[in-house]
């Protein structure tokens, strides 16, 4: 595993997926987002709140958010990231679906993780799609642990992913026709 | 002879193992086509006894989400707790006092030294010895009892609070510790002896379901899993967490791949832990256990947050999505026999039935954390 | 007509015995377990719960015959009947004294062999009726195990029978004079591997009669109960008693043919007290060894009987004529 | 070859070996507590069901029901009833209904509280083929024989009355008062007035 690697290369990955009208000095956002000017981070983050997060890879604080890259790419670089990470040694840790109403968007995110000894390094991987056609590609065939992990994300969430091989019901019951994590769901 | 001949003279048939099976230790199911006595595909099913735990997280207030905590892996509650707790104080910038983290660690190695000892037991009965179980029990039950005196409960603890614990450990605990851990480490030698050393069970488990380091990482299996195939990883010492760096301890690895180094795995586990109980014990120092500054209303800023813990049976991860209120936006547990037992299905293509659910035991599933 | 009164009065005898002991090795195997795992056992009925038995027995014979519905009814309700026949049957051939014996053959140990045998018979069809697959693969283990066991069996019988030169177990005992050293397991002089001979026979009878570790047609942890699993009430009932029977059989079997049956270690008062007692202390190491082991595999099974047991036996079984013939 | 006997011999030992242990722990005590004739020791610290606390000074329950354990409970399950008693400071409490199906015995409730009104009862041999049996007014059962009534303050009641009596006053004097403003039809102001009056007592 090589971390400076990783991060060379989601961050290449993140450029990418940008918008082409968008300016390019902007693309890679690379923040030190919790530093000294703590206050001037603050406000900075207030600002970024209000709207989503642009594509771009961010150095996280570990000890604070616990994580050590947070990079967001597009639905559609996931296989590449994941086949990235895997040639690295990474572990899939989990998958997890996140549904921003107001913006009309899903969020996926994908935890990685170095499981093969030495300290511990953790990367996720975001992607965001419309609320309205949730496809996303999967990497079941590139990590088997995703498996599990895309099946129940799909089932309580309702994101397709493309690709999976086995979409069925798995935590809940055979005729659930509902998606109890969005926040829409009524019981 | 074709294949065609062949498959048309190949009969299989459906098993369902479960979800009312003495080997599946609660409601898994596992459905199984068998060629006579071999697994053609194994198929656990899931959700049998799924409650739901990420939605009441969105719910529930943050303190409301405690008891929670203890109802995922009834066996290691207490990691659960820690790592619930870990994620808030990292969220919330608190700082724990160190009596605290010291009276955590010490009842969190007592849980796991708990949680390994039912493993055994069951594991064992299992594979038809009825016996060790029950030696396991006595053990188990002096465990409880002592965890009883400080937490108040048996099994689903609810003990840690942020910023520390709910109530501070007396000297009859410290006593009661210290005489069990003399009691208890003759007992390893003497399940040593009676299984571990038994011709029968050797055969039972050597060889029996390898696991190679790849398929481990491919599915994300942590724990005594991977630590079995001969990966050194353990959250404790890759990621160290709460005063676990002050405290010289091993991390048991074995490289045999098979079902006996998972076995030994858990096994030598409980020896350390009485190793780092009784450190933290002597290490114990004065003070409070909890912090003096924790906000009444808890609101993390903004963000998601990450923390891991080494539970019993592997990593345990906890991944939140704050939005500033006083209830989570999302909340995703990552439980360790969800990724562990994932890999089921493609191990044991091909095994015995009776080997599989050697192999099957010795992942040591908790069937509530796993469904969530 | 004495002969009639004779047969009448140890029919009457025997269903006395077996009862006993079936019920109260129940009794016997419940609290040696108890007390093997630091606990009691039955306790509450009866003083030492000695009356637990009567109260097993009222429960199960309360209990309604249910039958499963895809199961074959005849063979899923003659099956249990079938497995206690045999067992019942084959208390008419063992002599308990030298002349408390009920019915004497010439041929009694090939009718023993002959008679277990329909054991594993009944557990198969147990299993294949009860229309439940888990009982269908422990009933085809129990058959492939019966087989797998019984050659080893029958080549050490075969030693005793070339050493006594006859068939009939009251003669095989009368050949093996009191004291320990004359008894089949220390004969040294007819081969010197007779103690590993007696070795064979006793692990062949745990396995004959189903019991962990070798129990591979009950298989708790893996076939739920295996080939009784669809059975409840007095069905289930019969089966556990089978068991205990094929127990008793198996502990006198063994005590005929290698402890000298009735007769005296010590040279004095030769008697069917010996024989019961070396029975039972047989039948407590049965229970001993369930309560300590786990359970093999059935390819461990096969293993050891193949790579093991039958080598050993054969070996022995050329050495006991090279003895015979040479000195 | 000589494995092939190696292995015989160290299997069979092992297999003595562990008959060995069984056999000692058969001649040792059993450790079973036979349960329904001896009891298990209880700790202090253990978590039954919540209960209310007896004040030693006054007999009574501490409780100020500020609903504080009502609102931090994630199960839902307690419901606390009170009502204003004329002399008495605060609230009194006539119910504390807790619904022991839904508990999980977290103990939120009983940090929630400020005045320690609520602790962790050591009862643990609960058994009951009802549900309805689980439903427990913690307030009977802190006192069984009946409730007491509250301690009237004198002061507090003569105070209260005449506040009430100055309020029924200026009621009326608006009552009239409005009355006399306009002696012709409207009566709204009458109600509203009323309500007020009301609400206060």
């Amino acid at each position: 595993m090589d971390r400076a690697k990783i991060k060379k290369e989601l961050e290449k990955l993140a450029a990418e997926g940008l918008p082409a009208g968008q300016p390019q000095e902007e693309a890679p956002v690379v923040v030190q987002a919790e530093g000294e000017g703590e206050d001037k981070a603050k406000a900075k983050a207030k600002k970024e709140e209000d709207v989503p997060r642009k594509n771009g890879l961010i150095e996280t604080d570990y000890a604070k958010r616990g994580a050590h890259l947070d990079v967001q790419i597009n639905p559609d670089q996931v296989v590449k990231a994941a086949e990235l990470l895997d040639s690295e040694g990474m572990t899939i840790d989990m998958v997890t679906g996140v549904d921003w109403i107001k913006e009309g968007q899903f969020e996926i995110i994908y935890d990685y993780s170095y499981t093969a000894g030495g300290p511990a390094f953790r990367v996720v991987v975001r992607a965001r799609v419309d609320r309205n056609k949730p496809d996303i590609p999967t990497i079941s065939h590139i990590y088997g642990g995703a498996n599990w992990h895309e099946r129940e994300t799909w089932e309580l969430l309702g994101i397709n992913f493309v690709g999976h091989p086995q979409l069925e019901h798995f935590l809940l019951p055979e005729d659930a026709d509902f998606f109890p994590l969005r926040k829409d769901f009524k019981p | 002879m074709s294949s065609l001949a062949q498959s048309q003279l190949r009969e299989t048939f459906e098993l369902n193992i479960g979800p009312q099976h003495p080997a599946t230790h609660g409601v898994l199911r596992i459905k199984v086509v068998m060629d006579g006595e071999y697994i053609d595909r194994a198929e656990p099913i899931l959700g049998y006894i799924h409650r739901m735990h990420e939605k009441m997280g969105e719910n529930r207030t943050w303190n409301q989400f405690w008891p929670n905590m203890g109802r995922l892996d009834y066996l290691s509650a207490i990691a659960y707790n820690h790592c619930y707790a870990g994620l808030m104080e990292r969220a919330l910038g608190i700082v724990v006092p160190e009596r605290a983290e010291y009276i955590r660690v010490i009842t969190a190695e007592l849980n796991r030294i708990q949680s390994h000892l039912l493993g055994f037991g069951a594991y064992i009965m299992d594979l038809g010895g009825f016996t060790p179980l029950m030696y396991a029990m006595d053990e188990r039950e002096q465990i409880l009892d002592l965890l009883e005196s400080v937490t108040g409960s048996r099994l689903t603890y609810c003990y840690f609070r942020f910023g520390g614990v709910y109530n501070d450990i007396d000297d009859d605990f410290i006593t009661g510790t210290r005489a069990f851990l003399k009691r208890f480490r003759p007992q390893i030698d003497l399940y040593h002896k009676l299984v571990t050393g038994n011709v029968i069970l050797m055969d039972r488990l050597i060889g029996i379901g390898p696991l190679s380091p790849e398929i481990c990482r491919k599915y994300g299996a942590t724990g005594p899993v991977l630590r079995g195939s001969g990966i050194n990883f353990d959250i404790r010492k890759n990621e160290p967490y709460s005063v676990y760096p002050e405290l010289d301890f091993d991390i048991p690895v074995y490289h045999e791949c098979d079902s006996m180094a998972r076995y030994m795995v858990r096994m030598d586990e409980m020896g350390q832990s009485c190793r780092i109980i009784e450190q933290a014990l002597n290490k114990l120092p004065e003070g409070p256990v909890m912090a003096e500054k924790v906000p009444k209303a808890l609101k993390p800023p903004k963000g998601d947050y990450y923390y891991a813990v080494e539970a019993a049976r592997g990593m345990f991860s906890m991944r939140t999505v704050s939005d500033g209120t006083n209830n989570s936006y999302r909340m995703r547990l990552r439980s360790p026999t969800y990724s562990n037992v994932s890999l089921f299905e493609e191990a044991s293509r091909g095994m015995l039935l009776s080997d599989a659910l050697a192999f099957l035991g010795s992942l040591d599933p908790v069937i509530p954390e796993m469904d969530r | 007509m004495n002969e009639l009164i004779r047969l009448l009065a140890y029919m009457l005898c025997i269903a006395a015995f077996l009862g006993l002991n079936l019920a109260y090795l129940g009794w016997v195997e419940r609290k040696g377990a108890g007390h093997f795992q630091r606990r009691t056992g039955p306790k509450e009925v009866g003083p030492y719960g000695l009356l637990q038995p009567l109260a097993d027995g009222l429960k199960l014979m309360s209990k309604q015959l249910v039958v499963p519905a895809n199961a074959d009814k005849l063979i899923y309700m003659a099956a249990p009947v079938l497995i206690m026949v045999p067992s019942v049957t084959l208390f008419v051939a063992i002599p308990f004294g030298e002349n408390l014996v009920p019915r004497e053959f010439n041929f009694g140990l090939i009718m023993m062999f002959a008679f277990a045998s329909v054991a594993g018979l009944s557990i198969l069809i147990g299993g294949w009726g009860s229309g439940n697959k888990y009982s269908l693969i422990a009933g085809t283990r129990a058959v492939s195990q019966n087989i797998a066991y019984e050659i080893p069996m029958l080549l050490t019988a075969i030693n005793i029978v070339m050493i006594s030169g006859s068939l009939d177990l009251n003669e095989i005992i009368r050949q093996q004079g009191s004291y320990i050293w004359n008894w089949n397991v220390f004969r040294l002089d007819k081969s010197i591997l007779m103690p590993v001979s007696f070795l064979v026979f006793f692990i062949c009878s745990v396995a004959e009669t189903n019991r962990t570790p070798f129990d591979m047609g009950e298989c708790e942890g893996e076939l739920v109960a295996g080939y009784h699993t669809e059975y409840g009430g007095m069905g289930f009932g019969l089966y556990m008693m089978a068991e205990y029977a094929n127990l008793v059989i198996g502990a006198s079997l063994i005590t005929i043919l290698f402890l000298g049956g009735w007769q005296s270690p010590i040279g004095i008062l030769p008697g069917p007290h010996w024989f019961l007692l070396k029975m039972y202390f047989l039948i407590w190491v049965f229970v001993w060894i369930r309560w300590t082991f786990p359970r093999t595999t059935f390819w461990g099974l096969l293993n050891l009987s193949w790579k093991y047991l039958i080598p050993f036996a054969m070996v022995n079984l050329l050495l006991t004529a090279l003895f015979i013939k040479v000195i | 070859m000589s494995g092939y006997f190696k292995d015989i011999v160290t299997g069979l030992k092992s297999l003595v070996v562990g008959m060995q242990i069984t056999n000692k722990e058969f001649f040792t005590k059993p450790i079973t507590l036979q349960y329904p004739h001896q009891s298990v020791k209880m700790y202090p610290r253990y978590r039954g069901h919540i209960e209310l606390v007896k004040d030693p000074e006054t007999g009574r329950n501490r409780c100020i029901c500020c609903g504080m354990c009502e609102k931090g409970c994630p199960s839902g399950c307690i419901t606390v009833k009170s009502e204003k008693k004329p002399g008495v400071k605060g609230k009194v409490l006539t119910a504390y209904i807790l619904n022991f199906t839904t508990c999980s015995l977290c103990g939120q409730c009983v940090e929630n509280c400020k005045p320690e009104a609520i602790n962790f009862s050591n009862e643990y041999n609960l058994a009951s083929t009802r549900r309805e049996d689980y439903i427990f007014d913690l307030l009977q059962k802190l006192h069984p024989e009946g409730v007491p009534e509250p301690e009237v303050d004198p002061e507090l009641l003569k105070k209260e009355q005449e506040k009430e009596e100055a309020a029924k006053k200026a009621a009326a004097e608006k009552k009239a008062a409005a009355a006399k403003k306009e002696a012709a039809p409207k009566a709204p102001a009458k109600e509203g007035g009323e309500s007020k009056a009301e609400e206060k007592s």
